[in-house]
């Protein structure tokens, strides 16, 4: 059976496509009759949020984009940026999230396979991964079925393909209940003369299809993943999409292969709204037509419409422009990993966007209209409300806060997770997750390495969106620097809920306004970057979670810092702003884990601050003067100097902090580091008169003791640290 | 004891990379005129009792919850 | 020492593999492609680790079939060395070089840590580097590492000293029998083994504990 | 065209981590009085030609060639 392309568009089929009424009508405007079937599923692959970005671009506009060292901004299929010596690193994060919500294990492994692609097609080769997970309550029904199905899914993917996951996220909220986020970042290593871009140039060249057979997979799959979940979810389930890991693996061989044999002008991969996205792309950008010919695409299910091969999300393919003269060097290269190769079509000089099946044309429409002329909407928005104030917060017992905190769902160790990930592969990895960033050594260079950290505190950015942009931004940098790295860019993922809602639209705008105002201070640009909305479930919107992917640069590794004390009688050194702390427990992990309540005003982020502070730890540990070093962040002082504590063996005493202890050890004021030094380099911290520095305590022994609670074995820290997640899991 | 087989395959439409990968490994074996392969599971199961019914009906709600991945994949019992 | 290494699609520590022996070799290793039905005059065949055909059908299955494998069998047999880790032993198992089977780790998931290996016999060509009994750190990263062989089999491999490393210390990541790690062929020249010698060799490692098995290997005895 | 399905499970005694793993999970299910759970494999293939008999045989080759590893594996081969 195949669809028909004269079917009737109904009001109906209009909804069903997720057009509005008025998009509609900008459809029948732009072409001057009704489209086709195929062409509208074109027309809402193109025109969906996921695709057009119609409800957030006027706010990333506002994002800085560039920089000394940018290369490349949004825009392509990555960011670029250069790292010196010739070379640039080349990243983005991207979301799976409805999918891996759906399926679990296929949802997670193709958002894997879909950023990964998206670096190897600019002619990098992967070098480091992460990936940010949310998930709802940790007692809701789903939520281990998901953790499990999606950790196995990220590593199934990742471990195979043979990237190293360096770092990631894991938290749980019940606002994530009905819609988990999977926020996978990857990044690689190209040589700045080599980068590839998806613009296609030159008339009558062929446009060449590559890497797996087309299916019906996720025919809808982009429409769908705009789209708010309600209760007919379960109708959804056959758009899966099913990752090889195997074949992208052979896809990046080939195509490194091929782009060095000079043979290629343009690729794009094919990623949401497949085809038709990817070859939109291509002519729009090279202000070229497109010539497709469906017969000639690789299937692998029979009677297969041309609205279905247009819209299928199958994964692992791509789209080139390729040199004629070297076609068939590149078909054997193809052929050589088991690869599908096929000329699909032509690059014309007529700007239309022209598809043919079975002798008929299904679609002609204007290329440049497709991609440019999508819909942008300037929702409205309301300031969001001011949260309610902090009450009074009692004094605890620092041992037991500590230790519950430690053994809490969000600040337990991620062990179980990340020992399912090949961390060591490709042999560079420096620093593998556990500490602020994970850092992999640059190949082929002797000193330098990149170091990567992924950020965002949903909770802040529920109670105060702008904060929240600024302070996952701020904490990004800070991760970064606190291995001695310079940062240099960031990639943002945007996950909300339902945009058409004034409240949502609020929350978005001011986080966009946060982070934009965070980067600009701290010279951090953004480079890539996605936007997912609509995750909602029955009216119940996500928490608001702009996820922040950094990279730093590392110049010498020999000098870079970890988070684990160095040696015993060392002594402990607290950084930060000068003058009376706020001593911050608004929306703090004490308040929460505690004493259940999240109440007050996130910690405000000092951004002046900010820079001043980490550019003068980053020189402490550059200099040699830092033998360990860590920022602050979740669960404040306490947690950090646990988190020395149990990642070196050695323990700490640190002094106490006058009488409101909770406040002092558990507060998340922003801005601050913990660095260690020996007695001897203690002289040498040279004062920032802009800046605290403080001697909080020494190392040594194998306990922490905070102020005039009990001291707590490391063995103690390490059991409640490492025990929630396996035992969780059931393992 | 009830002797049960619980055969899992994958749903028409969705890949197989597995099978794929068998198909070019049988023809690069010189198999020749090998169609399409796709790979599913088996599980033998042995169940206390001796009602054959209620074994059914036992083995296919394991089948709903964790047997099979009812997203992209059929299930069919036989008790034997 | 003249050393290859063996590449299939979906290997993935090739790379590593390669820059190990580099390294450490002083020159680089030559490298052969599934279709080659011949491999070069070397002393040391290496088949490194990864996801061969995407571990797909069973790990090394496929990739035991291809024709280069019929090559190493040949070279295997005329006693030139051959060395398999992770994939690769799995892939020397399924080409019959190698007695016993992976099966799927015990936890069911991937599994990637560092753990502690004994040295079982440091009596074989490839493990002169070290001391016997000598427990040194090593990386693991696998799914498919539990290493089984039936009653009769483990009995003889035992007996014959076959077993070359084991995990040590409590720290089996995968359920294997007897905690096996490695094991080598009674011709005392085919090694396999699960752990990545190759992912610790130098100091941006984190340590070099893996170093003395290529040094030994390569006749670059420290 | 013919179809066959070929069934390749464990040999007795052959260690089935993933057969355990699912016994211990389906009493964490309550699913109560399963015995022992092993799982195996099935292969769909189709072949062309209409002699049942060589394709019986053609596939009985497969199988000691690449579908089963006979060290510690059965096969079973049906013709559809
Ligand atoms: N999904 C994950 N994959 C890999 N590593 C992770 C994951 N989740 C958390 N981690 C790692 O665990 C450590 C602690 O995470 P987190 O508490 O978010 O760090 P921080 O507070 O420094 O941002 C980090 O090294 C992080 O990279
Ligand atoms: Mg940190």
């Amino acid at each position: 059976m195949t669809i028909r392309n004269d079917i009737p568009i109904t009001d109906d089929l209009i909804a069903s496509h997720g057009l509005k009424p008025d998009e509609y009508q900008r459809i029948l405007d732009l072409i001057g009759r009704e489209p086709t079937f195929t062409e509208l599923g074109i027309f809402s692959a193109m025109w969906n949020e996921h695709c057009s970005y119609k409800s957030s671009r006027k706010w990333l506009r506002t994002l800085p984009t560039s920089g000394p060292r940018v290369i490349q901004g949004p825009g392509e299929n990555a960011g670029v940026v250069d790292i010196g010596d010739g070379q640039a690193v080349v990243f983005k994060m991207e979301s799976h999230n409805h999918p891996s919500y759906i399926e679990p294990y296929q949802g997670a492994a193709t958002g894997m396979g879909g950023i990964l692609r998206d670096v190897f097609t600019m002619g990098a080769r992967p070098i480091a991964a992460m990936n940010a997970l949310r998930f709802g309550e940790p007692d809701h029904p789903k939520t281990r079925h998901l953790v499990s199905g999606v950790v196995a899914g990220v590593g199934g993917y990742g471990n195979s393909f043979g990237v190293p996951t360096v770092g990631g996220e894991v938290q749980f909220d019940a606002r994530y209940n009905g819609n988990c986020l999977v926020n996978a970042f990857a990044a690689g290593l190209a040589d700045t003369d080599a980068i590839f871009y998806s613009k296609a140039s030159g008339v009558g060249l062929p446009v060449v299809y590559l890497g797996a057979k087309t299916g019906r997979d996720g025919v809808g799959g982009a429409t769908m993943a705009s789209a708010e979940f309600d209760e007919s979810i379960e109708e959804k389930r056959p758009t899966v999409q099913v990752g090889d890991p195997f074949t992208e693996k052979c896809l990046l061989e080939a195509c490194l292969e091929l782009m060095a044999s000079g043979a290629v002008i343009a690729i794009q991969d094919m990623g949401a709204a497949g085809l038709t996205c990817s070859a939109v792309e291509m002519g729009a950008k090279g202000d070229l037509g497109i010539r497709l010919d469906l017969d000639r695409v690789p299937v692998r299910e029979q009677h297969m419409s041309a609205y279905e091969m247009m819209l299928s999300e199958s994964q692992e393919r791509m789209l080139m422009v390729l040199r004629p003269e070297q076609e068939e060097e590149a078909e054997a290269i193809f052929r050589k990993w088991g690869l599908d190769f096929a000329i699909v079509g032509e690059t014309t000089d007529d700007l239309r966007f022209r598809v043919f099946h079975q002798g008929e044309e299904v679609a002609n429409l204007p290329i440049k209209e497709l991609g440019d002329e999508a819909p942008e909407y300037d929702r409205p928005w309301v300031e969001p409300k001011a949260p309610a104030p902090l009450g009074p917060v009692p004094q605890v017992d620092v041992a037991d806060a500590l230790l519950k905190l430690l053994g809490s769902p969000d600040l337990s160790s991620r062990r179980w997770v990340w020992e399912q990930y090949d961390t060591l592969i490709q042999g560079n990895s420096l620093q593998i997750p556990g500490g602020d960033a994970g850092v992999a050594r640059v190949e082929g260079h002797e000193t330098k390495a990149l170091a990567f950290s992924s950020d965002v505190n949903p909770r802040y950015c529920e109670a105060d969106a702008y904060e929240g942009g600024k302070q996952a931004v701020a904490e990004c940098w800070r991760n970064l620097t606190a291995t001695g790295a310079l940062p240099l860019a960031a990639t943002d993922n945007l996950n909300f809920g339902n945009p058409e809602r004034p409240e949502i639209m609020g929350q978005l705008v001011h986080a966009i306004k946060g982070i934009g105002e965070a980067c600009r201070a701290l010279d951090f640009p953004i480079v890539s970057g996605n936007v997912s909305l609509y995750n909602e479930t029955s009216g119940q919107g996500i928490l608001p979670t702009p996820t922040i992917g950094g990279v730093g640069l590392i110049d010498d590794w020999s000098k870079m810092a970890r988070i684990g004390f160095a040696a015993a009688d060392e002594i402990v050194v607290l950084i930060g702003p000068k003058g009376a702390w706020g001593w911050h427990l608004g929306q703090s992990a004490l308040l929460r884990e505690v004493f259940g309540r999240s109440e007050g005003a996130p910690p405000p982020v000092d951004l002046a601050h900010e820079k001043r502070a980490g550019d003068y730890v980053r020189q402490l540990i550059r200099d040699g003067v830092a033998t360990a070093a860590h920022d602050l962040s979740d669960g404040g002082l306490a947690v950090a100097l646990a988190e020395m504590a149990m990642a070196s063996g050695i323990g700490a005493t640190v002094d106490t902090w006058g009488a409101d202890e909770a406040a002092a050890f558990f507060g998340e004021d922003q801005g601050r580091y913990l660095v260690t030094v020996s007695r001897e380099n203690f002289g040498k911290l040279h004062g920032d008169p802009a800046l605290a520095v403080s001697q909080i305590g020494t190392t040594g022994g194998s306990s922490l003791k905070l102020g005039n609670a009990r001291a707590i074995s490391v063995e103690e820290l390490k059991a409640a640290h490492e025990g929630w997640f396996p035992a969780y899991m059931g393992q | 004891m009830i002797k049960a087989r619980v055969t899992v395959t994958l749903k028409n439409g969705v890949l197989d990379p597995q099978g794929k990968a068998i198909e070019g490994a049988l023809s690069a074996l010189d198999f020749s005129g090998v169609g399409s392969v796709r790979q599913g599971k088996v599980f033998d199961i042995e169940v206390e009792g001796s009602d054959r019914e209620a074994a059914e009906a036992d083995i296919k709600a394991m089948c709903e919850k964790l047997l099979a991945n009812t997203v992209i994949e059929n299930y069919q019992v036989e008790i034997g | 020492m003249k050393s290859a290494v063996v590449l299939l699609p979906g290997l993935n520590r090739d790379r590593d593999m390669i820059a190990a022996l580099t390294k450490i070799g002083g020159q680089a290793p030559a490298t052969v492609w599934q279709t080659d039905t011949e491999i070069p005059d070397v002393d040391l065949i290496v088949i490194p680790g990864g996801f061969s055909y995407g571990d797909y059908l069973r790990c090394g299955a496929i990739a035991a079939r291809m024709p280069v494998m019929r090559a190493v069998a040949e070279k295997a047999a005329k006693g030139v060395m051959v060395m398999g880790v992770c994939n690769g032993f799995q892939i020397l198992l399924e080409a019959g070089l190698l007695p016993g089977a992976l099966m799927r780790n015990a936890s069911l998931n991937f599994v990637c840590r560092e753990v502690k290996l004994e040295v079982a016999n440091a009596n074989t060509a490839f493990t002169r580097g070290y001391t016997p009994g000598q427990i040194i750190r090593c990386p693991v990263a696998h799914h498919d590492g539990n290493f089984f062989a039936d009653a009769e089999t483990l009995a003889r491999i035992e007996g014959e000293s076959q077993v070359v490393f084991r995990y040590a210390d409590g720290t089996n990541p995968n359920g294997s029998l007897n905690d096996i790690a490695g094991v080598i062929s009674d011709g005392g020249n085919v090694l396999g083994l699960m752990p990545h010698p190759e992912n610790l060799i130098e100091a941006a490692h984190g340590g070099t504990d893996g170093r003395a098995l290529f040094e030994g290997l390569l006749g670059k005895a420290a």
